[in-house]
């Protein structure tokens, strides 16, 4: 079967709902969040360069990059969150970041 | 395909400056240490009112620049308007809170400042491209924002729960665009918009849908917007109060600004299917903001739920789908803006020996002990519970009018689902009312307790003073005919 | 042939290790399967033809990103021993639904092209490799066309900064540090005290 | 002149009511008693002019309500039958104005209880000179609200008390017929003022109104509603239990209100209605069958009583019953003869028991009384005069009139007249057998009271002596006075237009001159039988009565508790009310509407807000779950919609 | 506009008050408060006063009428008043001054905001019957909840906050249905001028539910039953002259609602619902009357009296008759003096021993005669005894809805026994009967200030009984002209479905 533009999206579309599994699933630790945002960053980024590649468009690609950018940014931020919280809590644990509901 | 000249820069000037203007001032605060910040604070807000001026001057019909990825017209500038002038408040409100905790940060401006030219960019996007580097640029400034008090567990929980649900959105968000460009083959809303309308013969494509519902959800999240609400009331109570006030509105009025445009630019041909999810939200947020709120005991939650709330009347106005309806969010959010200002500025200046007012519980009798930041509160409690003839009942008459339009436009085929929004809308707001008047009730029936630390801040009471007068005498021809007259120009901006 | 199985490869071992990342036990073995993934789909991107965005994944993600993961993963010292816990109590319904998004997804994916004719007039079509390579393709474009989002990439990078340096730096009061200023001011007197013992009484 | 009649008794009463203390007691009796004695001569002059002079009046002082095609106004219309009623009312209310000056000499409250005397006749003038319905309303609730004033008088007795509000409620429901008699009445003729009424009413003659489920005759309808308002004020058979009770009031008022005037309003209402009354033959029949069985009814009653007020409240009731069925067989002319008669007598006997009651120290249980005509004899000579005017003793003023309505009631011919009749006859048994049993139980035989009230016992003063004096005059000479005036030959030129016959060649009072001897003799001995068992029963065996009460308990206390009827009443009305009331508060109020209404929605909102505050929960992947299903549901609701 | 303002005058003075009462500092400011609000409300009433002597009763369009734009789309600040409105607002600024005094000793906790929420109140209740504009009309009759909100929570009962709630919130709901309805007309009528609404012609099909939106607002103010239940519980809370208001005016806006906008805009709505009115208010006086004989709380007799009352008002008005709007009009006016009297009687005796328990009174007659004697007359008024206003009022309702339908008149005019019997009942207990209870005997008889306040209503009563053409002459014309359009819009519909 020729590889087309459906299995790359499948690819990407399968990247994404585990990104999102890997945020509402875990219970314990606030990093495979980060890193489900990651991957959840990653499928969109192979939609875009695949989309970019069958459209003979270089715009998704340039998107692509732009994405890169904030994403790393975002991990930073994301990041510095973390660390600054696991100063005041000691925990990272998922479970244990509700001191505020209602 | 290579542009060898400068692009247009004209419409872009207050963005510009914005940005020159945070980079110096950034400077300043890094030699100058944490004692400048308050005059850090003060040229951020100054710079604020003059990007403010810069873009009012900017009325022109629509002008593309940046190869079209970024658009300057009356609706961005009445929508960067108000932006702005929350923005410089927030700032402005800001100063003494931190002060008195002794937690002065310089970066604290200029992250707002940089958070106000994502919003500011927001507004402007006419690219999907845009549109993301706007809501990041403000997302991470925010997320920082609501963690900015380090040491303290409540605003760095907050922080955590907005950076991590604000990623997912950005994602689908992302994911969303991916598809849009994948089945329209552009990014740009015009282009988007002009080659739905070529494929309209053949009905669209359901990728474009989905893609459309993605940002939908994306954007969504940035409003609070039911079921996307979630983060709201916990970042509210968490983050410090100046910044909580700073949530409710500016990114709101930024994130709506932008929903509008994605909606009617490229997906105006699509109205049809967006319509049934704005409704859906429209009345989820409505019915949940009203009924979550009525067992808050904490005023900032309450206001989170109060702007749910409120994003849920503001939607009507987009469920209308007409010009006029979209003029009733412009309206609905300028008016919005001012109250939500006015509360925060209530709240900012109550403060106790054992810190800031956070339980409503801890108003009581403030009419006998301030009757003046009382008898303010209240006129912004009732008129965000939309009671005439404070200013909140205007912003509903607007959305309601415009939605009824709608629904009964054509007597063969009533909009029966529009009619139930109406009226399951107005429902909500009585039931809404039962809060705002709890808090209003708190502070006349009961009896004082507890002493208030003496506000001096002159700007605090401006604010709240100013604040209060506009809700009452807004509906003096002289105050709300600009307003009106504006917010048409800014509609017929988007949909003639 | 060989795209395509390169193709299954890749894909296969992204996918694999994706879920890895979620399901692993031990947080590191979390960002190394991250990674892993980053690099398989560098591989896709490189099918694709998208070889500069390929070597930036490869090089800011794993290079920068994964590491800076990693750090943190080591810094927190995150025990790990019982992180399963939970994981099955909303397995079902979430799965269900998140197979369901899946499939919808798919099935959108199968329509591209189906339904409307996918606009062939591409705001800046790829140039043929033989006219200009992808990297300088794109370098055209981004401090051109694009020199708008490049400047607002900036800003975000810079807010990135700030807020790193906003939430993490603090001066910690227990670290010592050179001040040249107190060693200039220091005199005799502050070094040492002189002090009279009775005898049989010590310095009490 | 009729203003100065009428409004002279309201200026008192105002007077007398808002100034009383600076006025003192001395002032306000002079002013009211003053208005009254000027009214009552005002009224004489009218009488003459009026209904000696065959004229008519008629006075409009000023538009009332205006609203559409309906108007009305206050005004006079003077007619005879108007002009008797002025003199009654006039004449009875300024002898008790003046016995009251005497009999309330000890209460503190003097210049209220002279203001409200006045304001009742005040009422009761605005009443008898109405030219409309309304106005006529207006009298009739106004002496509703000074007869409940007055009962209640004595505000700290709370039996007064209950038997004002009884009086003004049993009333009321009169009032609701009559109301709705009005309403119908300006309903067919687009009028309330009685000229056009009258002029319009015989051209509905067939024509139905529906109501109650079916077609009713439309001019039966109307007389039966508006004739529900003359039982509630004259008391008849089903609306009379409020007048026994109204005893409670002081005696100048039983006298006054409950005898002469107020409660014959209902007479006086029918008669000047007798232009309608008389275009249904089915209504009349009704009132006749109503007034025989209350006359009949109240003397059973009347019988049992001890309470000496109590029984000529009852024998009130009963001769009011006469006047209904002499009425019920169109002997107007008889009817208001005897109303004429009857304000003379009856005023008598209240007064002179009040007389009694005043020496007995307040005591009204003739058990405690007796032997009384020694000590105070001009009274019970007084109070003779009286029962025999009342039984009907040959040529005093009873005799005339009463045996007129008999005389009618049978000369009419009907059935209902034949019924009427004999209820008549057997009521004038009964009559004069209470009627002496009450003189024979006061005044003669030994005292029964205690000592200190035997000492006490003396005659009454020259203020309450005089009127008497005066109403034993009437009471013996109004009859054949005025005989032939009212019901004879004098009839028509008499009465004019004021009473209508239908079928004026059918006097029914002409043929009662010509009915056969026994009719006219039977009056008299049972009459006369009746006193004879009375002499019997409590003069020369009085252990009688008591054997007789022991034997036939059952009848004896069906009389002695009334009939049972405030019991069935309170059985049927109050309680059921009174329970409905508290279900409708607790249950409907307050289990119902409160509870699935208001309290049940707030309720229902803080239980969802519950809901609202449990779902967030605080846990981000809680939050995240809630997105992921949001768009998933989006996503599901086009990919499925699209398919 | 081309005239004297005097209606915009008339419904701003009071505001002016607002800022006399502000300014007012020092040892003496409440009196000087007090005194301040009583002079601008008596110059309020003084003012209306040119409206009575000037108005023009031969011709049913809108007098003194003021008409400018507001906020554009057709929204104009539109006010005037015909036959129907100059009552009303002349009932308002008459109640006012005695409003003001009813709170004089009464009210010594935050005197300046009591004052400052009644004379807010007295503007928009003027608006309310002033506005030609239903967003004005809107604007004037929700701003209202406002300060009554405040005036029973803050200086009422006991249970002030619950009934502060229900009155609000209640209220509210049934405005907001109104609101919906006032867009659907702006969108169909293109204006939001009364004047002209009433001349449209709405869809017919449309009508009922915009009637029904109506309704649910009015019938809430009015109270209908069974949207009642906040009165007994507002009225009960709410301080004396909050209870005057709320008796005397508040209540009025409801029945003056169905005359300004049901009858006229939606002809056919209401002629087809009109048995539903006619249910309701028939249970209403029946079923209300049997709940206020067994109440134990002054008031809140008083109250449940208030509902059957507001009973026979819907019956009048829905009788499409002149002698039944008219009477309505009158009972509304009649009850405006007279439940206002009767709850300022039970505030005058609450002011002595503070409480409103029937049982813990009676006697009173013998240490206060004066009291007795106006209370007797109020309660005698409140029974529709000939000679007032009320019975005026009650008997051109019944005269007019028995010609529309015998049974409902039946059933209604049982009202009248069973108001007589809890009204006497109430009176027996509290006024007559052995002085026994020892904390009754020290109180004093009415002072000069309550013979003041109560003089007037007195005086007027019996004014509306005797000489109510003075009245009804001010609005003959409107009504006349309100049944005729009435009937014409039926006429042109019924001629549309023939066709």
């Amino acid at each position: 079967m020729e590889i087309g533009l459906a299995h790359y999206l499948t690819v990407a579309a399968m990247l994404f709902t585990i990104g999102i599994f890997g945020i509402f699933l875990n219970r314990k630790n606030v990093i495979i969040i980060l890193m489900s945002v990651e991957l959840i960053l990653l499928a969109v980024n192979i939609n875009f360069v695949a989309f970019s590649s069958y459209l003979h468009d270089m715009v998704g690609q340039v998107f692509t990059m732009f994405i890169l950018t904030v994403a790393a940014g975002e991990a930073a931020i994301g990041l510095a969150i973390l660390v600054i919280y696991y100063r005041n809590r000691g925990t990272i644990a998922v479970e244990d970041i509700n001191l505020m509901e209602g | 395909m290579t542009e060898t000249i400068l692009p247009n820069l004209a419409p872009a000037y207050g963005e510009i400056l914005m940005a020159i203007g945070a980079m110096t001032l950034l400077m300043f605060g890094v030699f100058r240490g944490n004692k400048s910040t308050g005059f850090v604070s003060l040229v951020a807000a100054a710079l604020m009112i003059v990007t403010l001026f810069v873009t009012v001057t900017w009325d022109a019909t629509a002008v593309y620049t940046f190869g079209d990825m970024f658009v300057a017209d009356r609706f961005t500038s009445f929508m960067k308007v108000l932006v702005l002038v929350a923005s410089a408040l927030a700032v402005i409100m800001s100063m003494q809170y931190f002060r008195d905790e002794q937690e002065e940060r310089f970066e604290y401006p200029i992250l707002l400042l940089l958070a106000t030219l994502g919003m500011m960019v927001m507004v402007s996007a006419n690219d999907l491209m845009s549109l993301y580097m706007g809501l990041e640029l403000q997302s991470l400034s925010l997320y920082v924002l609501a963690s900015i008090r380090r040491d303290s567990e409540l605003a760095t929980e907050a922080g955590l729960k907005y950076f991590v649900l604000g990623a997912l959105s950005s994602g689908m968000l992302l994911f969303g665009s991916s598809l849009i460009y994948g089945f329209v083959g552009s990014t740009n809303f015009t282009v988007i918009g002009s080659n739905l309308v070529h494929a309209s013969a053949h009905g669209p494509d359901i990728g474009v849908i989905i893609g459309m519902v993605f940002v939908l959800a994306g954007l969504a999240f940035k409003i609070s917007a039911v079921p996307f609400h979630m983060w709201t009331p916990d970042v509210y109570q968490g983050a410090p109060t100046p910044v909580t006030a700073f949530f409710a509105v500016a990114p709101k009025v930024a994130a709506l600004a932008l929903l509008v445009r994605v909606l009617y630019v490229p997906f105006g041909e699509l109205s049809e299917s967006w319509t049934q999810v704005i409704v859906f939200m429209s009345l989820a947020s409505m019915v949940l903001g009203s009924v979550a709120a009525v067992v808050q005991t904490n005023i900032k939650r309450l206001m989170a739920y109060s702007s749910i709330g409120h994003i849920g009347f503001a939607l009507v106005g987009l469920a209308a789908g007409s010009q006029e309806g979209v003029r009733g969010l412009v309206i609905y959010m300028a008016i919005y803006l001012v109250m939500n200002v006015g509360t925060f500025a209530c709240i900012l200046s109550m403060r106790r020996k054992d810190g800031m007012v956070e339980d409503i519980s801890d108003l009581s009798g403030l009419a006998q002990t301030r009757p003046g930041m009382a008898a303010a509160l209240s006129i912004f409690m009732l008129s965000l519970a939309g009671i005439p003839p404070l200013a909140g009942f205007w912003g509903k008459w607007y959305v309601f009018k415009a939605v009824v339009a709608t629904a009964v436009a054509d007597p063969m085929a009533t909009n029966y689902g529009l009619i139930i929004l109406a009226v399951i809308g107005v429902i909500a707001s009585v039931v809404g009312a039962y809060y705002y008047l709890n808090v209003v009730r708190v502070m006349y029936f009961n009896e004082p307790d507890g002493e208030f630390i003496p506000q001096k801040s002159f700007n605090m009471t401006a604010i709240m003073g100013l604040g209060a007068a506009l809700m009452v005498l807004f509906l003096l021809p002289q105050i709300n005919a600009p307003v009106l007259e504006y917010a048409r120009m800014a509609a017929a901006a988007l949909i003639s | 042939m060989i795209y395509t199985l390169c193709f299954y490869l890749f894909a296969t071992i992204t996918v694999f290790s994706a879920i890895m990342v979620i399901a692993s036990r031990n947080p590191v073995h979390s960002v190394l399967y991250l990674i892993l993934a980053f690099f398989n789909s560098a591989g896709l991107f490189v099918l694709l033809g998208a070889e500069f965005v390929a070597m930036i994944l490869v090089i800011v993600y794993v290079g920068a990103v994964a590491v800076l993961f990693m750090f943190v993963v080591m810094m927190l010292d995150i025990d790990y021993s019982e992180l399963r816990k939970g994981f099955q109590k909303y397995l079902p319904i979430g799965g269900l639904i998140g197979l369901v998004l899946l499939a919808e997804l798919v099935l959108v994916g199968m329509g591209w092209g189906l339904g409307s004719p996918v606009t062939t007039d591409p705001a800046t079509a790829t140039p043929a490799l033989t006219e200009m390579t992808n990297t300088e393709a794109l370098g055209s474009l981004i401090y051109t066309k694009y020199i708008f989002l490049f400047q607002m990439a900036g800003l975000i990078l810079l807010v990135a900064m700030i807020g790193a340096i906003v939430l993490t730096h603090r001066k910690r009061p227990g670290v010592k540090k050179q001040s040249v200023n107190k060693q200039v001011m220091r005199r005799r007197g502050d070094a040492y005290e002189i002090v009279k013992v009775k005898p049989g009484q010590g310095l009490g | 002149m009729y203003q100065i009649i009428v409004f002279g008794p309201l200026l008192a009463a105002i007077i007398a009511g808002l100034f009383g203390r600076q006025l003192g007691d001395k002032g306000a009796q002079a002013v009211t008693c003053g208005a009254l004695v000027l009214s009552a001569i005002l009224s004489w002059l009218a009488f003459f002019q009026i209904a000696l002079g065959h004229t008519v009046d008629h006075v409009i002082i000023m538009n009332w309500v205006t609203s559409g095609d309906l108007s009305f106004d206050w005004g006079f219309k003077v007619d005879t039958l108007t002009a008797v009623m002025l003199v009654v009312v006039n004449t009875v209310s300024c002898l008790v104005h003046i016995y009251s000056v005497g009999y309330m000499a000890h209460d503190p409250h003097k210049p209220r209880f002279m203001a409200y005397l006045s304001f009742f006749t005040f009422a009761m003038l605005m009443l008898v000179t109405a030219d409309n319905f309304i106005q006529m309303f207006f009298g009739w609730e106004g002496v509703g609200l000074a007869s409940y004033l007055l009962i209640g008088f004595w505000y700290k007795k709370p039996s007064a008390c209950a038997a004002a509000i009884k009086a003004f409620l049993v009333n009321r429901v009169g009032d609701f017929g009559f109301a709705l008699g009005i309403f119908a009445i300006y309903m067919v003729t687009g009028a309330v003022d009685f000229e056009t009424v009258f002029a319009a009413i015989p051209g509905l003659q067939e024509q139905t109104i529906h109501f109650l489920w079916m077609d009713l005759d439309l001019i039966t309808t109307i007389c039966i509603l508006l004739f529900i308002g003359a039982m509630g004020k004259s008391a008849q058979l089903g609306l009379h239990t409020w007048l026994p009770d109204a005893m409670e009031g002081p005696t100048p008022v039983s006298a006054l209100i409950h005898a002469a005037t107020m409660v014959t309003a209902g007479v006086f209402m029918v008669a000047r209605c007798s232009p309608i009354f008389e275009f249904s033959p089915d209504a009349l029949a009704f009132v006749a069958f109503i007034g025989a069985s209350t006359a009949i009814f109240a003397a059973t009653i009347g019988t049992a009583q001890n309470d000496i007020k109590r029984v000529i409240a009852y024998s009130t009731c009963s001769q009011l019953g006469y006047m209904f069925f002499a009425l019920g067989v169109s002997a107007y002319g008889a009817a208001i003869f005897h109303l004429f008669t009857h304000a003379f007598f009856k005023a008598l006997l209240f007064l002179g028991s009040g007389s009694v009651i005043h020496a007995m120290s307040d005591e009204q249980d003739m058990r405690k009384m007796g032997g009384l005509r020694k000590k105070i004899p001009a009274t019970f000579i007084l109070m003779v005069i009286g029962t025999l005017a009342l039984t009907g003793f040959p040529f005093f003023a009873g005799y005339y009139s009463k045996d007129m309505i008999i005389e009618s009631a049978f000369a009419s011919g009907s059935s209902i007249g034949g019924y009427a009749f004999a209820m008549g006859v057997l009521a004038a048994l009964l009559t004069s057998f209470y009627s002496w049993r009450l003189i024979f139980m006061t005044f003669f035989g030994e005292s029964r009271a205690t000592k200190s009230v035997q000492d006490h016992v003396h005659e009454s003063g020259k203020w309450m002596i005089m009127p008497l004096y005066v109403l034993a005059a009437g009471a013996i000479a109004a009859g054949f006075m005025f005989k032939e005036y009212f019901v004879g030959h004098n009839y028509e030129d008499f009465w004019g237009t004021a009473l209508f016959l239908k079928d004026a060649a059918h006097n029914v009072m002409e043929a009662a001159h010509h009915v056969p001897g026994w009719v006219v003799v039977a009056p008299f001995v049972v009459m006369v039988t009746g006193f004879v068992i009375a002499v019997y029963a409590y003069i020369l065996r009085p252990d009688i009565p008591t054997r007789f009460a022991g034997t036939f308990t059952h009848l004896y206390n069906l009389f002695y508790n009334k009939w049972y009827v405030d019991e069935i009443y309170d059985f049927l009305f109050v309680n059921p009310a009174k329970k409905l009331g508290t279900f409708l508060w607790k249950k409907g109020d307050e289990n119902i509407i409160d509870r699935y209404g208001p309290d049940g929605v707030t309720a229902s909102v803080l239980t969802l807000a519950r809901k609202f505050k449990a779902l967030q929960s605080g846990y981000v992947y809680h939050y995240a779950f809630a997105m992921l299903m949001g768009v998933a549901a989006f996503v599901t609701w086009f990919v499925g919609g699209a398919s | 506009m081309e005239h004297f303002p005097i209606l915009s005058i008339i419904t701003f003075l009071p505001l002016l008050g607002v800022v006399f009462v502000l300014l007012t500092k020092g040892e003496n400011a409440d009196r000087n408060a007090r005194n301040a609000a009583l002079w601008v409300t008596v110059f309020t009433f003084l003012a209306s006063l040119i409206l009575w002597f000037s108005f023009d009763k031969t011709t049913a369009d809108f007098q003194f009428v003021e008409k400018t734009g507001w906020l554009g789309d057709n929204i104009n600040y539109h006010m005037g008043i015909d036959g129907i409105s100059i009552l009303f607002v002349m009932l308002t600024t008459f109640i006012m001054p005695i409003v003001i005094l009813t709170g004089w000793d009464a009210i010594q906790s935050r005197v300046k905001e009591y004052l400052i929420a009644f004379l807010i109140l007295e503007t928009l209740m003027i608006g309310v019957f002033c506005a030609l504009d239903i967003v004005l009309f809107y604007l004037f009759f929700e701003g209202g909840l406002i300060p009554m909100f405040l005036i029973i929570g803050v200086w009422g009962g006991k249970n002030r906050v619950y009934a502060a709630y229900k009155l609000f919130l209640y209220t509210l709901l049934g405005s907001v249905l109104m609101l919906l309805a006032m867009l659907y007309m702006y969108f169909q009528a293109g204006t939001t001028d009364i004047p002209t609404m009433m001349q449209y012609g709405f869809d017919t099909n449309a009508q009922t539910w915009l009637f029904l939106a109506f309704f649910a607002s009015f019938a809430v103010k009015m109270p209908m039953w069974p949207v009642h239940t906040w009165l007994p519980d507002a009225h009960v809370q709410a301080p004396t002259a909050g209870s005057v208001i709320l008796a005397g005016i508040l209540l009025k806006m409801g029945g003056y609602g169905f005359l300004r906008f049901s009858l006229p805009m939606f002809p056919v709505a209401s002629v087809d619902l009109a048995w539903l009115i006619y249910t309701l208010s028939v249970i209403a006086i029946i079923y209300t009357s049997l709940v206020a004989l067994m109440q134990q709380d002054m008031k809140k007799l008083i109250a449940y009296s208030s509902v059957a009352h507001m009973g026979f008002v819907t019956l009048g008005i829905f009788a499409f008759n002149s002698q039944g709007i008219e009477g309505a009009i009158m009972v509304m006016l009649a009850h405006g003096f007279v439940a206002s009297a009767l709850f300022l009687c039970v505030g005058v005796i609450y002011d002595r021993l503070h409480t409103r328990e029937i049982e813990r009174y009676g006697g009173l007659v013998n240490i206060m005669p004066k009291y007795a004697l106006t209370f007797m007359f109020f309660v005698m008024a409140s029974v529709g005894l000939p000679g007032t206003g009320n019975f005026v009022g009650e008997i051109l309702v019944l005269i007019g809805l028995f010609k529309v339908s015998i049974w409902t008149t039946f059933f209604a005019a049982t009202g009248l026994i069973l108001g007589a019997a809890y009204m006497l009942w109430l009176y027996r207990k509290v006024v007559f009967g052995e002085l026994v209870k020892e904390d009754l005997k020290a109180m004093l008889d009415m002072n000069k200030r309550e013979v003041i306040i109560f003089a007037p209503l007195i005086f007027f009563t019996i004014w509306m009984g005797i000489h109510p053409s003075t009245f009804l002459d001010f609005m003959h014309v409107s009504v006349e002209s309100l049944i005729t359009n009435h009937q014409a819009a039926l006429a042109a519909v019924a001629e549309t479905i023939a066709h």
